[in-house]
């Protein structure tokens, strides 16, 4: 059987970033997989660097714009503990509000791109919709949709309004029956149902062994979440529980960020009520000079855990900033999960570690030339996957059900 | 489907509520209260001080000679085709000269077009 | 937080490496980078089984690079440990882990891509996110790299 | 032109905040089908590309080609100040600074992201000035 390479992106109409995959395929098996990046890489720790305490959180939000609250808060949060500042409970109260809602506008964008890309579009757009209500909460909190700029170093730059948190519960628990909606459909809907289990299976002792993070690792049994390790800000106090399932496929990765979507409508719920008064900020000079002294600041982002390293010799600018990113953590999961499946699994196995390349421009392995090449549009990648799986739904119900 | 009953529900439900679409060019959508799009300049309140350069992540503001305001004083000038509309230079502005506003039409042919409002 | 098992657990490979706490309760340790496998292993059996991140840093002032390894502990009672190594800025060269952690196959891509820290043992080192096209020496985390690459690759 | 235009999206490695902008700008609130605006898969078919990112060293040769397989006439949206001229990554070492850098660009949008409203003005605004007989492609 000879193999022969399929490329796909790096730009590409449903992959809404630039990333590179190189798949080595023996007729329909995926023999070697292969990611390359470097495509969405603009040097910003080096820019960090020649900026000041203040600015850089304001440049640290536009890692990822999808995931911007956890970048400014963990920037925030690490600063704060350079300049050995105290930011007020309400301020923190303020920045966990964007935290969850954050994870829940992600999660829900994640669940409408994972559908798309295994065929569904319609529930794209009904995911989509749901979505539109966490940019209404985020515009009227924050000033502005998406990369919303909400907290500072010293506590959060706005105040929120007796108002805004009751209608804050409102749609926690609005949120809270999507979930539930969402849940019905994916373990009642054959076809969901056959297209995402036992696809891309990660076992507990590869996602150990390849430090993976986030709800990808918490898919394969594996209790890694930074709000449960080491809990950071006021997450002593909120209620949270960590959510693990054993069967490491994409099924398991759904059903673990659906149930996440729940756990943060609580949280916010529970802040909504227990919200302390006092001032928001404490107010910091913009060249504020920071003592020598190094400091890790980790915060868990939708997609993982994500980690912030400060080095400061003493004045206005950082030496050394380094960003770790959770997708980084999970690039090499997709390579291991991919080997062995189909051709018709890449976008869903792909799409389920959720990878925000925007965060991790910072993985290439590049592939060895073997056979001729052959290129396939996504668009034509997913239309060809829906047909393959029809054709062979038969024979795969009773592998894989 | 093995209970497909609750799936229709939610589809019936949405067939007969309101449109979700807002028709947007030919119904005017105003954004919310405190949303951060154009900025407005108060060349009246500037005293020069150059605060707002200085904190701006983006660089995006310069600070040009003008005698409008006191002989030999600097005036901000914004560009708003770099400027990343996080509104540090409207906290951090002394005398609140400069205020971010709910314009949101930033669209142009050339990146001069979209300028910052300047108010005498 | 059980310090005096890790210092003990470390000072089985290096003899006088003593374990700082910061005021976060993170743990800092520094060792010599000949005994870093072997401390790393030592380490990842005691229960330090996730490689959060290698961090390159660049001190132009001492002459010297350092490389710190950032360790989370399977055990809720263990501190977050930094291993930290320094070797001279022009002899970068270091024994690569990731057969102890091949997550670390990542990480070292970048810091050599970064810093240009060469990884002896290391499956598959080449340039990481930056345009294959770019000379070798070209490294631009390193403190005495001025200007822009863009403007070097693309004419 | 009398038919719709078909729109190609291209990231050129920004921080995908004006990509999901644009991608909401498809979904039912906003709908820019209403238009006949339909993202397409390849830049073949395509009569809009929509540019979002700084352009960094590995796209920037991408981005090229992806121009050159869009049939004449064509139209090139700048989504987002990163797009303009660099925004916020101004001075990072690894960008050009802003898609006109590479190839001409008809319409800027601004913002960090800009509104989907704000997407919709320079769709609607770029139709309005083909019809007026412009013909854009030479950044007229």
């Amino acid at each position: 059987m000879s193999s022969f390479n399929v490329y796909i992106g790096p730009i590409h109409p449903a992959l809404k970033e630039p990333i590179g995959f190189t798949f080595e395929v023996e007729g329909e098996k995926i023999v070697k997989a292969n990611v390359n990046l470097g495509y969405n890489h603009r040097g910003i720790e080096k820019l960090l660097e020649s900026k000041t305490w203040l600015q850089g959180a304001f440049v640290a939000e536009h890692v990822c714009g999808i995931c911007s609250g956890a970048h400014h808060g963990c920037y925030c949060q690490g600063v704060e503990e350079v300049l050995d500042i105290e930011p007020p409970k309400r301020g923190l109260f303020i920045r966990t509000i964007s935290w969850e809602l954050e994870r829940i506008h992600s999660h829900l964008l994640w669940l409408g791109v994972f559908f798309h890309e295994s065929g569904f579009d319609t529930l794209f757009m009904y995911t989509w919709r749901d979505r539109e209500r966490t940019m209404d909460l985020f515009e009227e909190l924050s000033g502005r949709r998406v990369v919303y700029s909400l907290s500072t170093v010293g506590g959060a730059r706005r105040d929120v309004s007796e108002a805004f948190l009751s209608k804050l519960k409102r749609q926690a628990r609005y949120f809270r029956e999507r979930a539930d909606f969402y849940e019905r459909l994916v373990l009642n809907d054959t076809t969901v149902l056959a297209r995402f289990s036992n696809v891309g299976i990660l076992s507990r002792e590869d996602a150990l062994a390849l430090s993976a993070v986030g709800p990808t690792a918490r898919a394969s049994g594996v209790l890694k979440d930074v709000r449960y390790e080491e809990p950071y800000g006021i997450y002593e106090e909120t209620p949270f529980r960590i959510i693990t399932r054993r069967e490491g496929d994409a099924l398991a990765k759904t059903l673990v960020r659906i149930e996440e979507i729940k756990v943060s409508a609580e949280i916010l719920e529970w802040m909504a009520d227990h919200m302390p008064g006092g001032d928001v900020k404490v107010k910091i000079p913009p060249l504020a000079k920071a003592p020598p002294v190094e400091v890790i600041s980790r915060v868990e982002a939708p997609r993982g855990e994500l980690l912030y390293y400060f080095k400061s010799t003493g004045g206005t600018r950082p030496y050394r900033v380094k960003i770790r990113t959770p997708t980084l953590a999970n690039i090499l999961p997709i390579i291991k999960m991919i080997e062995g499946g189909y051709i018709a699994d890449i976008p869903i196995v792909v799409a389920s570690i959720d990878p925000c390349i925007a965060c991790c421009e910072r993985v290439t392995i590049v592939d060895k030339d073997k056979g001729e090449k052959k290129v396939i549009p996504k668009r034509e990648l997913i239309r060809y996957s829906k047909e393959w799986f029809k054709r062979n739904l038969k024979e795969l119900r009773g592998e894989r059900l | 489907m093995k209970e497909w009953g609750f799936a229709w529900r939610e589809a019936i439900r949405r067939l007969v509520s309101k449109a979700f679409t807002v028709q947007y060019p030919f119904v005017s959508v105003e954004a919310m209260e405190g949303y951060r799009g154009r900025i407005e300049y108060y060349m009246s309140k500037c005293t020069g001080c150059g605060l707002c350069a200085l904190v701006c992540p983006a660089k995006a503001i310069t600070m040009v000679k003008n005698d409008k305001i006191k002989p030999g004083r600097r005036m901000p000038v914004f560009d708003l085709a770099r400027c990343c509309y996080c509104a540090l230079c409207a906290e951090y502005c002394p005398s609140k000269a400069i205020k971010l506003t709910k314009d949101y039409h930033l669209v142009g042919y050339r990146k001069e077009d979209v300028k910052a409002k300047v108010i005498e | 937080m059980e310090v005096r098992e890790v210092e003990e657990v470390i000072s089985t490979v290096e003899e006088g490496a003593k374990v700082e706490v910061d005021k976060w309760g993170r743990a800092w340790v520094k060792i010599s980078h000949s005994k870093l496998k072997e401390t790393l292993k030592a380490l990842r059996d005691k229960g330090y089984t996730h490689l959060s991140a290698i961090t390159g840093v660049d001190l132009i002032d001492d002459n010297i690079l350092e490389v710190l390894y950032h360790l989370l502990p399977e055990r809720k009672d263990l501190p977050y440990l930094t291993v930290r190594v320094t070797i001279p800025r022009d002899k970068p060269v270091l024994p690569s882990v990731t057969d102890l952690f091949p997550v670390a196959l990542l990480y070292e891509d970048e810091v050599y891509d970064m810093l240009g820290i060469k990884f002896t043992g290391h499956p598959d080192l080449r340039r990481l996110f930056l345009p294959e096209e770019l000379p070798e020496g070209v490294h631009p985390l390193r403190k005495d790299f001025k200007g822009s690459i863009y403007k070097e690759v693309v004419k | 032109m009398k038919r719709s235009l078909w729109a190609f999206h291209v990231n050129t490695g920004g921080c995908n905040g004006c990509d999901i902008e644009i991608l909401d700008a498809f979904t039912p609130r906003y709908d820019v089908e209403r238009f006949g605006i339909l993202l397409v898969g390849t830049p073949r078919h395509a009569d809009v590309l929509f540019v979002t990112g700084p352009v960094n060293s590995k796209t920037a040769s991408r981005l090229l080609r992806i121009y050159e397989q869009t049939p004449d006439p064509k139209f090139v949206i700048a989504v987002g100040t990163c797009a303009a001229t660099g925004g916020i990554f101004t001075g990072a070492y690894n960008i050009a600074g802003g898609v006109d850098k590479v190839i001409p660009v008809d319409a800027y949008v601004m913002g960090c992201p800009p509104r989907p409203e704000a997407i919709i003005d320079a769709v609607v605004s770029l139709i309005r000035k083909i019809e007026g007989g412009g013909n854009g492609g030479k950044g007229s």
